[in-house]
């Protein structure tokens, strides 16, 4: 009798310590990081390990939707256009900050301001160098204010965290941030873990998941073997080699896009059938299935991914012709020819490997490559270097505001900063396409931009890699082409 | 453990040691036979190579690849210091009642330990002394070699003593336990003349205070003469002749002894020029049968083509050759 | 013995004035951190605007008055890439480094010893030939992927020890292993080495003539002049582990270190912390040398201190 | 053995009987002449790489990506060690790797050491204010961070494989300087030194002719353990994009791009590591061997106890107690 009465004790405890550890572990989860945040000031820097945490203690204006699209934020609707240069937003109302502040047109205006102060030196700067000014209109109505007409305002206000004006003063803020999001902060024991928990008063649905650590660990090895052990329910940048070995992988199309700029002005890449050449001497597709096993796909031949602004569905990748290839360089007489590919090694996913990659397609041709793999500080040298351009320079673009603008001012456009061509007409297009207010007419602009680019092949494109996640067998998430990982869309099994 | 007067301190029986070599088993000891008695100075005497630094080395358990003992037996106060039973008694007596000192006072001393630790290491093992009583019986060991200041001594490392020094401090270490056998190994060769004949005299003193027994091993035969009561004479690993010293010098009987005494200066004896032993010591790799001196020995004949023994050849005297049992006979 | 140290601390404090003004004048040189904090695409207008407001585009004299400043109150100034003191940021994480390095490093002393000492007992013996070959594979693997195997059979199989992070004591047992491996190889390769010399030498004859117990010869006698070159070693691995070599020991297992901090600071460019590191890092290589020096001594009272 | 022979042995060596005397040694010490092989053939392959590698090193196959060794299911006999992450055949790699890995390892070592050993004695031999200069150039250097140094160099030369040698070289001959000195001043006060001065050798003769010689065990041993430190961290700066460029390779930077596939593909890191472990172990029985016929002593005694292992089976021999 004695042992049936501790046999029925023993199974009681043990159900308690499960279901409660089940309970528990269910509303909390751990995503582990590759890199800490260097501060959680939302405004200040341009790091990726403290927006991963910010985007869910703060929100923004405009927010978008899993898949991409622009939608209503803190906004109560759509901000619309008053005058070419003054967009009226109009804002929820009852929301607070995490310590009370309350959200109004005095906390917009207040951000607004702040990081477009030159004082401030946020990093951030090139996303909102349009904005001028913000003015209050009445407690729940904001004017701001844009030095021309600025077709992808919404997009930038996407971008932009909304601070309370008191605290944002406090030294305390870039420690400890208060936002309006659905999570609100708790510690941050630097080196080791960041927790957050959700916001009972959210003024939105509150989430399910009760609690969420972030962990800091750079070595993706060690990351996978955290997933494995079961210590994590999320990692991020999952190697496309480990998606066999974890329980899921998610991947959806990410921001990234490899490419590498020819050199239009001068060398053997002047002539545009050597350009062309070169883009059809590369395999796209086996790069997407070799290099990243299927966790990529092939670029349209521009630099957009479909969800983004200005994307031109016409055009498609130059394919994978080495024999046409080879023609065009015997006609263009640059049979041989030796063409300089400057890459990293170690900054992006696999960057050293499609450089070489590329360079093993190129030689496959008869043309004799030189690839040159520099130190990061050494190769922004070369990119940014005006005056002596590189045959080819391999680079991987992000364009967050997903908007043609930004990725196409910065390389599409001569002058830009990685541009390797003196186009005046691909300027001027990019320009009026910058000041044109109707989106139909700006889209068309950049339709017209991306077929001259792909014509005159200035640039090889390569891929659009997917961001891939580890996730556990418990976690339910299936993650956003933003890239931003929004605790609040996550479900425990 | 009380030992009968008669029988002899140390015994050694055909002792043999070989050394691997590559070049083949170097015989260095070939069948050694020795007895030491009580308070008794006993000299080896024999050109380098002779053997006789091994056979002592045999005796403390010194011998290490690529030597090793081969056969034969070594007893201390009639019980044996090697095989599995030995070695713990050799333990036991090896730095408490048999002791060593070396040639070359330079290397035999641990340069980073100082002279007194040195000292009293030896007497806190053996005889379980406190570090106070250690100390003092340092100063008194180094008043009895004769070292001045011996206070700051103990506090002083080898290379801070000049040679004779080192080698005092190396006989008060062996003498610390109150030995009853001190083995000492060419302990002056590597001395000149004047630190040499200090360092003898101090021993001969020693030996007869502390009623000791010496075995003095060197290839000096002025050395010899000084010193001991009985002599080995050791020639290409086996002991030729061996008697009491005065015997030895006056009449000596193997044609070897006769060679080394014709070869040495005599300061009581004016000479012509001394006659050198023709010849060189054989290759111990493999050495020639019969009697080893036999290629380099005038008065050698056919008999010597089997090696001899060591035979009695008169009272408190045996030799090892034919000839001279032979004219003992005749 | 004091007015050695004086001399030492002196010549101490020349070394790290030295080290940190010539890493301020190569960084000035080489380093335009600008370039690597703002993203790619920003105009240079904007990195203009950027670089003033970080007073880095005044004469390198100016900047090197303020650094002088600075350097006596110990203020190294913002970290450029975390924006807060330079110094807090040292000491948040030399902790972690020196932990991990004297527990990696003091382990591997530890069991080198021992293990050379039976290797130089029987050179060439079944034992010396096998410390020997498991030594030479450890210093040749590369130590990621030995902590990973750890990781691996440790914490992903058997579940016994954390993958990584700094939590709880446990956490730190795997990066220990992965630093003490190498640096055992290296050592008991150099005590096996100078262990065999000492055993040939006539005083270790003389101790075993005196009856000396074995422990006793080998151990104490032999050993202590055996200890010199294994010293030095000892000495040279601390400093390595310190000055920023155990970067894949931290990357590995995710142990936010000195040495991590150090690389990432080299690659965003910010002057300012690498200044404060550099600076800390060599105190403690000044500090670990007259250490050393002082183990030297100890162990060969002959050495006359420089 | 004849008396003959042994007449010979010890009647010393004289001019053409050297070779042939050295090489009778290494025959008869096994291990030096496995090591002696083990270089010969790491030689050969670096030398003769593109003749005997199945394939170009660069020639990727993206369809044929991370295929395992021959051994494993489905392997090939195409690409007997499987292939990387591009296709390329590892075996091929690792043999055109022995270039560089070996080219580097060797310079390095000899650079630095060389340099560290040179100052090393002279600190410890004239001590004073040449050591005190010596030694805290040593504590600034080891202070200042090596890959800032690489980034200078690199600025200067730009990435090659003689920009990593300068790089590992002037981070690298620390240790020997500071391992030299140490031992310097111990030798400093033994006899035979104090007795070379008397007799009048010049300060150089003293410290080349005798310091030196009995320094060779420690500082070989070092040598040793740097090569294997060297040859990886090579890799760790031509991963970096400071070293070697494509299409060269060397083993140190297979292991490192070949780091993230070690849960998918671990063949990539481990053939290259096993050549360097190889090479280490090579080094290291030939380091040995000399080390045993630069010294006599300790010759004999290896000999002596190889011997008496190989007789263990026959009679047994009483051993003395002494190790």
């Amino acid at each position: 009798m004695k042992t049936m009465r501790r046999i029925v004790w023993i199974s009681l405890i043990l159900a308690a310590v499960l279901f409660s550890a089940g309970l528990v572990g269910a509303q909390e989860i751990t995503i582990a990081l590759g890199s800490e945040p260097t501060t959680l000031d939302p405004q200040l820097r341009e790091d990726g390990g403290e927006r991963a945490v910010n985007d869910n203690v703060y929100e923004t204006l405009m927010a978008r939707t899993p898949d991409g699209k622009l939608k209503p934020g803190l906004v109560a609707s759509e901000p619309k256009l008053v005058d070419p240069k003054i967009w009226e937003v109009k804002l929820r109302s009852g929301i607070k900050f995490h310590n009370g502040e309350p959200f109004n047109a005095d906390a917009v205006v207040y951000s607004v301001k702040r990081i477009i102060d030159k004082k401030f030196n946020s990093e951030q700067i090139s996303f909102f160098s349009t904005i001028v000014d913000a003015k209050k209109v009445d407690d729940l109505t904001v004017q701001i204010i844009t030095d021309g007409p600025d077709p992808i305002l919404l997009s930038r206000l996407y971008w932009m965290k909304m601070v309370p004006p008191g605290y944002s003063k406090d030294a305390k803020f870039a420690e400890a941030p208060i936002g309006t999001g659905p999570y609100k902060f708790v510690r941050w024991n630097r080196g080791q873990n960041l927790v957050l928990e959700a916001n009972t008063a959210y003024w939105g649905e509150v989430p399910p998941i009760k609690k969420v650590t972030y962990r800091f660990v750079s070595d993706a090895g060690t990351r996978l073997a955290g997933l494995m052990a079961g210590e994590f329910d999320v990692i991020t940048n999952l190697l496309p080699e480990f998606t066999k070995k974890v329980p899921q992988a998610i991947h959806i199309l990410g921001l990234e896009h490899p490419i590498i700029i020819l050199n239009a002005d001068a060398g053997p890449t002047k002539d545009a059938r050597v350009r062309k050449a070169l883009n059809l001497a590369v395999d796209k597709k086996a790069l997407a299935e070799g290099l990243f096993e299927g966790f990529a796909q092939v670029a349209q031949g521009q630099l957009l991914s479909p969800s983004f602004f200005g994307f031109n569905k016409d055009v498609g990748p130059y394919p994978y012709d080495p024999q046409q290839a080879k023609a065009l360089l015997k006609e263009a007489g640059a049979a041989g020819a030796s063409i300089e590919i400057i890459g990293t090694a170690g900054r992006w996913l696999k960057d050293r490997e499609m450089v070489e990659a590329v360079a093993g397609y190129w030689e496959a041709v008869g043309l004799k490559p030189k690839v040159r793999i520099f130190e990061f500080n050494e190769y922004l040298n070369r990119l940014f270097d005006r005056k002596t351009r590189a045959d080819a320079i391999f680079v991987v673009s992000s364009n967050e505001l997903m908007d043609a603008d930004k990725s196409f001012s910065a390389y599409y456009k001569a002058g830009g900063i990685g541009s390797s061509n003196t186009d005046k007409d691909l300027a001027g297009l990019i320009d009026s396409a910058r000041s044109e207010t109707d989106p139909a007419k700006r889209a068309a602009l950049y339709h017209k931009a991306v077929k001259h680019t792909y014509d005159q092949a200035y640039f090889v494109w390569l891929l659009n890699i997917e961001d891939v996640y580890g996730v556990s067998k418990r976690l339910n998430w299936p993650g956003r082409v933003d890239a931003k990982m929004l605790v609040s869309e996550m479900r425990t099994k | 453990m009380t030992v009968p007067a008669n029988q002899p301190l140390l015994e050694i029986e055909n002792l043999v040691v070989h050394f691997t070599t590559r070049s083949g088993i170097v015989q260095g000891v070939r069948g050694v036979n020795l007895q030491v008695g009580h308070g008794e100075t006993l000299g080896i005497v024999g050109e380098s190579g002779s053997g006789k630094s091994v056979t002592v080395q045999a005796v403390m358990g010194l011998i290490t690849t690529p030597g090793e003992i081969v056969s034969g037996s070594i007893r201390w106060k009639g019980k044996s210091l090697l095989g599995a039973g030995g070695r713990d008694y050799l333990e036991k007596v090896r730095g408490k009642e048999i002791t060593m000192i070396f040639q070359d006072p330079m290397t035999s001393l641990d340069p980073l330990f100082t002279v007194g630790t040195q000292i009293t290491e030896v007497l806190r093992h053996h005889l379980g002394m406190g570090k106070k009583q250690a100390l003092r019986r340092a100063v008194e060991l180094l008043e009895l070699v004769d070292i001045n200041a011996p206070e700051r001594r103990l506090q002083q490392f080898p290379h801070e003593l000049s040679g004779g020094m080192r080698q005092r401090v190396m006989i008060a270490i062996a003498l610390a336990c109150e030995p009853e056998l001190l083995i000492a190994d060419e302990p002056t060769t590597a001395l000149d003349v004047t630190i040499q004949a200090m360092i003898l005299e101090l021993l001969a003193e020693l030996q007869e205070r502390l009623k000791l027994s010496v075995i003095m091993i060197t290839h000096d035969l002025g050395v010899i003469a000084q010193m001991s009561h009985r002599v080995a004479v050791m020639y290409a690993g086996k002991i030729v002749e061996v008697g009491l010293a005065e015997d030895i010098f006056e009449r000596p009987v193997h044609p070897y002894t006769q060679g080394l005494l014709r070869a040495t200066p005599r300061p009581d004896e004016v000479t012509e020029r001394m006659i050198a032993i023709e010849g060189v010591p054989p290759n111990l790799i493999s050495p020639p049968p019969g009697c080893a001196f036999a290629s380099r020995c005038e008065q050698a004949g056919e008999s010597c083509g089997l090696s001899p023994s060591l035979t009695v050849y008169e009272e408190n005297r045996m030799v090892s050759c034919w000839c001279a049992s032979k004219k003992q006979g005749a | 013995m004091g007015r050695y140290f004086l001399k030492r601390l002196w010549h101490g404090v020349i070394v790290i004035f030295g080290v940190t003004v010539l890493v301020f004048v190569v960084t000035r040189l080489v380093g335009d951190p600008v370039k690597v904090m703002l993203p790619l695409e920003a105009t240079v207008e904007q990195r203009a605007a950027f670089e003033k407001e970080l007073g880095l585009d005044q004469p390198i004299a100016i900047q090197f008055v303020d650094f002088m400043k600075g350097l006596s109150r110990l203020d190294f100034g913002k970290s450029l890439w975390q924006h807060r003191p330079a110094m807090q940021i040292v000491f948040e994480k030399l902790p972690l480094t020196l932990e991990l390095a004297l527990l990696g490093i003091g382990l591997a002393f530890v069991l080198a010893i021992p293990l050379g000492i039976i290797s130089a007992l029987r050179p060439g013996g079944v034992s010396d030939r096998s410390t020997v070959f498991v030594s030479l594979m450890g210093l040749s693997i590369p130590q990621f992927w030995l902590g990973l195997l750890l990781i691996i059979v440790f914490a992903v199989q058997f579940k016994w020890l954390p993958t990584s992070g700094i939590d709880t004591p446990a956490h730190i047992i795997l990066p220990t292993i992965t630093m003490a491996l190498p640096a055992l190889a290296r050592l008991v390769m150099i005590v096996r080495s100078s262990m065999i010399d000492e055993l040939n030498q006539q005083y270790v004859k003389t101790c075993f003539a005196k009856g000396l117990p074995f422990y006793r010869v080998v151990g104490v006698h032999a050993l202590r002049n055996a200890a010199l070159p294994v010293v030095t070693l000892t000495g040279w691995e601390l400093i390595r582990a310190v000055a920023g070599y155990s970067v894949v020991v931290e990357t590995v297992f995710a142990w936010p270190g000195l040495g991590l901090t150090a690389i990432q600071a080299i690659e965003r460019e910010d002057l300012i912390l690498l200044q404060a590191i550099v600076f800390t890092v060599a105190i403690l290589v000044v500090l670990i040398n007259i250490l050393m020096d002082v183990a030297y001594k100890i162990i060969d009272p002959r050495l006359k201190l420089g | 053995m004849d008396a003959k022979q042994g007449a010979i042995e010890s009647g010393g060596d004289h001019g053409g009987g050297r070779l042939k005397n050295l090489f009778l040694e290494l025959w008869r010490d096994k291990t030096g002449f496995i090591g002696m092989a083990m270089i010969a053939a790491l030689l050969f392959m670096a030398v003769a790489a593109p003749l005997i590698a199945p394939h170009s090193p660069t020639a990727q196959n993206l369809r044929a990506r991370l295929k395992a060794p021959v051994w494993d299911e489905n392997g090939s006999w195409n690409h007997i060690l499987g292939t990387d992450n591009l296709g390329r055949d590892v075996l091929s790699r690792v043999i055109h790797g022995s270039r560089v890995s070996l080219m580097v390892g060797a310079s390095v070592v000899l650079i630095a050491g060389a340099f560290g050993t040179v100052l090393g004695l002279l600190a410890g031999y004239r001590g004073g204010r040449t050591d005190n200069f010596i030694m805290r150039w040593i504590d600034t250097q080891v202070a200042f961070p090596g890959l800032l140094i690489a980034l200078i160099i690199l600025a200067v030369i730009g990435p090659s494989m003689i920009t990593v040698i300068l790089v590992l070289s002037f981070n690298g001959w620390m240790v020997y300087g500071r391992m030299t000195r140490g031992a310097v001043l111990s030798v400093r006060q033994t006899a035979y030194v104090e007795a070379a001065e008397v007799v009048g050798c010049s300060g150089t003769r003293v410290v080349f002719r005798h310091i030196l010689p009995n320094l060779t065990s420690p500082l070989l041993t070092l040598a040793i353990l740097e090569f294997a430190r060297i040859v990886l961290a090579e890799a760790a700066l031509s991963f970096l994009g400071m070293g070697i460029q494509p299409p060269a390779t060397s083993w140190g930077l297979d292991v490192a791009s070949g780091k993230n596939y070690l849960f998918r593909a671990w063949w990539l890191v481990t053939f290259p590591g096993i050549a360097i472990s190889l090479t280490v172990l090579a080094i290291n029985l030939v380091a040995s061997w000399m080390r045993l016929v630069s010294d006599p002593q300790e010759r004999e005694k290896q000999f002596a106890r190889q011997m008496r292992a190989r007789r263990k089976r026959g009679p047994v021999v009483q051993e003395a107690s002494a190790p």
